[in-house]
């Protein structure tokens, strides 16, 4: 059983990374801020698979801080984007 | 009793898992911001959701069963409601281009 | 365990990629997203080393605080960037740099290869000495009882960061409240995300102090995520920030480290030293400390992250 | 090799990119960044060196991550200042504008200027 546990953690994982690598890519602000949403739900499963695996203490608590805190940063984010020249931080890659 | 509930978990995770590689695969297929919005909201968070159940009954003790069950609820409600500001963001700077 | 070293090795290839995004991304916003995925991913790394606590700490301020903060400038700094794109450095000069930067990094690693085995370590002492503080949580028993000095010290390095902060505001601002007027915002999903979260987010930091004497958590981890979800609040526009001359938050602001020093000087007279404290009331002195340093870590974090006065003082 | 000292070689890695980054970087906001990073590259190291300390039942060296604990918040106290002041100065670089007068909008921790 620990053993499926991490090939899920790892699993998982896995996909968040492929998945930040897309959206850290862009092209729009959009697509970055979700970042943070991403991390807020894919690397949560992943670390209380990993808790679970491992038996680490509190993972429970580690990943409700991390799921306020992925919120807070996704509104930091929307707010960081208005403003009238959005446009320009639009572009780039 | 113990086999059926690590069958439980077993099944329940791999669904999980199996929602998160949809979600991936959303990201890197869909055209713009709002599809993949929709992509990673929607099958992420019923991943996580697979994934709490799957681990439920490996918590100790009814605290940490609730523990779980709050973490998916606050990650669902944040995302309901930060998927709306982030896809008026995305209406705001247009599709990409 | 082959899985789980598979596990670490996505985990370690993660981080390093989002970390190398940060340093080569074109756009400051892009760097700083990528700097809050990174932060929350070091959680992930400091639950596998085993370090739960550091864990809710680097979430918190990595992913949290930090990147608000990074954020907020980035923002205002926005259009700035362009004049500067003249001066990047050449290829050649970036070759220089990195082989420089190969050479601190394998210095480090052939350090990490050639540590000692058996590894020293003071946990045993730790361990052994625990009881003596009333507190369950090493973590804690050592931030409050056998380094109290440490983190006394850093209580005042919080403070003096934010007077320094304070005090690059200009004379006319002096005494006035951070950051710009409120808009009355009518974006309803994030002022119902605001009204939502905090009342959560409050819950979870108490939580956190109070399980942080016997389990992982703290008066830092509650208190940044205190500051966190008063942030959101703000910038929903439900709270408004306080003028720095306002008397009771000076209060609170200055309680942290008063009150742990007033404890640690009645040391003294109880114990017979510095910080000491006496046997039996070991840890209703550690909480006590612990409730107004998170109060004052709250409102010093949130404070440090709205930046110096830029509105006249209203009179 | 363990998978204490595949973090450790990890950690030793980011603190090349943090100097990297660091040096390269024209911009001061982005340099403070890789200092971050730099610094989170240190703090690793120190929580390998408290994992492999484990002991006495417990999952790593107390003492060591205690102090990691402390060494975030002093960080994160200095990127506020050193924020702070490279707000300050590019105020002054623009010809002393007072602040609230004709700066950009600005977002991200306080929200927007009216």
């Amino acid at each position: 059983m620990t053993e499926f546990l991490f090939a899920a953690a790892g699993f998982v994982l896995a996909m968040v990374a492929l998945g930040l690598a897309r959206i850290l890519r862009g092209p729009t602000i959009a697509d970055r801020i979700m970042a943070a949403q991403l991390l807020g739900t894919g690397g949560i499963a992943a670390l209380l698979l990993i808790a679970a695996a491992t038996g680490v203490p509190a993972a429970a608590d580690v990943a409700l801080s991390l799921a306020l805190l992925a919120a807070f940063a996704s509104v930091a984010f929307v707010q960081g984007t208005s403003g009238p020249d959005d446009s320009e931080a639009t572009q780039g890659r | 009793m113990s086999l059926a509930l690590d069958i439980f978990s077993v099944l329940a995770i791999s669904a999980g898992a199996f929602f998160f590689l949809a979600g991936t695969v959303g990201l890197l297929r869909f055209p713009d911001a709002l599809t993949r919005l929709h992509a990673l909201t929607k099958a992420d968070n019923l991943g996580l959701g697979l994934v709490v159940l799957g681990l439920l009954p490996r918590a100790d003790g009814a605290l940490g069963a609730l523990k779980l069950v709050v973490v998916w609820v606050l990650v669902l409600v944040a995302a309901g409601t930060v998927s709306q500001l982030i896809a008026r963001v995305a209406q705001r700077v247009g599709p990409s281009p | 365990m082959t899985l789980a070293w598979a596990f670490d090795a996505i985990l370690a290839a993660t981080v390093l990629a989002v970390a190398a995004w940060t340093i080569v991304a074109r756009e400051t916003f892009a760097a700083v997203v990528g700097f809050v995925a990174y932060g929350l991913l070091l959680a992930l790394v400091w639950v596998r080393l085993a370090a739960p606590d550091v864990a809710l700490t680097e979430a918190a301020i990595g992913g949290g605080v930090t990147g608000v903060l990074l954020l907020g400038a980035a923002a205002r700094l926005r259009g700035t960037a362009g004049v500067l794109v003249d001066e990047r450095p050449g290829a050649a000069m970036r070759l220089v740099v990195g082989v420089l930067c190969g050479i601190v990094t394998a210095a480090l690693a052939a350090t990490v290869l050639l540590l000692p085995d058996p590894a020293p370590t003071l946990a045993p002492e730790a361990a052994a000495n625990l009881t003596t503080t009333g507190v369950g949580n090493p973590i804690t028993g050592v931030l409050m009882a056998f380094r109290a000095l440490d983190t006394l010290l850093e209580k005042v390095v919080l403070v003096l960061a934010l007077i320094g902060v304070w005090s690059l505001a200009p004379d006319r601002f002096w005494g006035g409240a951070p950051g710009p007027e409120r808009r009355a915002q009518p974006d309803d999903a994030l002022v119902f995300l605001a009204r939502l979260l905090p009342p959560v987010g409050i819950v979870i930091g108490v939580y956190l102090l109070w399980v942080g004497a016997d389990e992982p958590g703290g008066a830092f981890q509650g208190g940044a995520l205190l500051a966190a979800m008063w942030l959101l609040a703000m910038m929903a526009g439900l709270a408004t920030a306080p003028a720095v001359s306002e008397r009771r938050l000076r209060l609170v602001l200055v309680a942290g480290p008063a009150v742990f020093l007033a404890i640690g000087l009645a040391g003294f007279a109880l114990a017979d030293a510095f910080l000491a404290y006496p046997e039996a009331y070991a840890k209703p002195l550690i909480i006590i400390i612990e409730v107004v340093k998170m109060l004052a870590v709250a409102a010093t974090l949130g404070l440090l992250v709205m930046g110096p006065p830029e509105r006249p003082p209203q009179r | 090799m363990s998978e204490v000292t595949l973090f450790g070689l990890g950690a030793s890695a980011l603190v090349g990119i943090g100097l990297y980054g660091f040096i390269i970087q024209p911009e001061p906001l982005r340099r403070l960044l890789a200092f971050n990073l730099l610094g989170s590259g240190v703090f690793l190291l120190f929580g390998v060196i408290a994992r492999r300390g484990a002991a006495a039942g417990m999952g790593g060296d107390p003492i060591p991550q205690a102090l990691v604990i402390t060494g975030i918040i002093v960080a994160f106290a200095g990127s506020a200042l050193a924020v702070a002041l490279l707000l300050r100065l590019h105020q002054a670089d623009r010809g002393g504008a007072a602040p609230g007068g004709d700066a950009p909008p600005a977002g991200g921790g306080d929200g927007d200027r009216t």
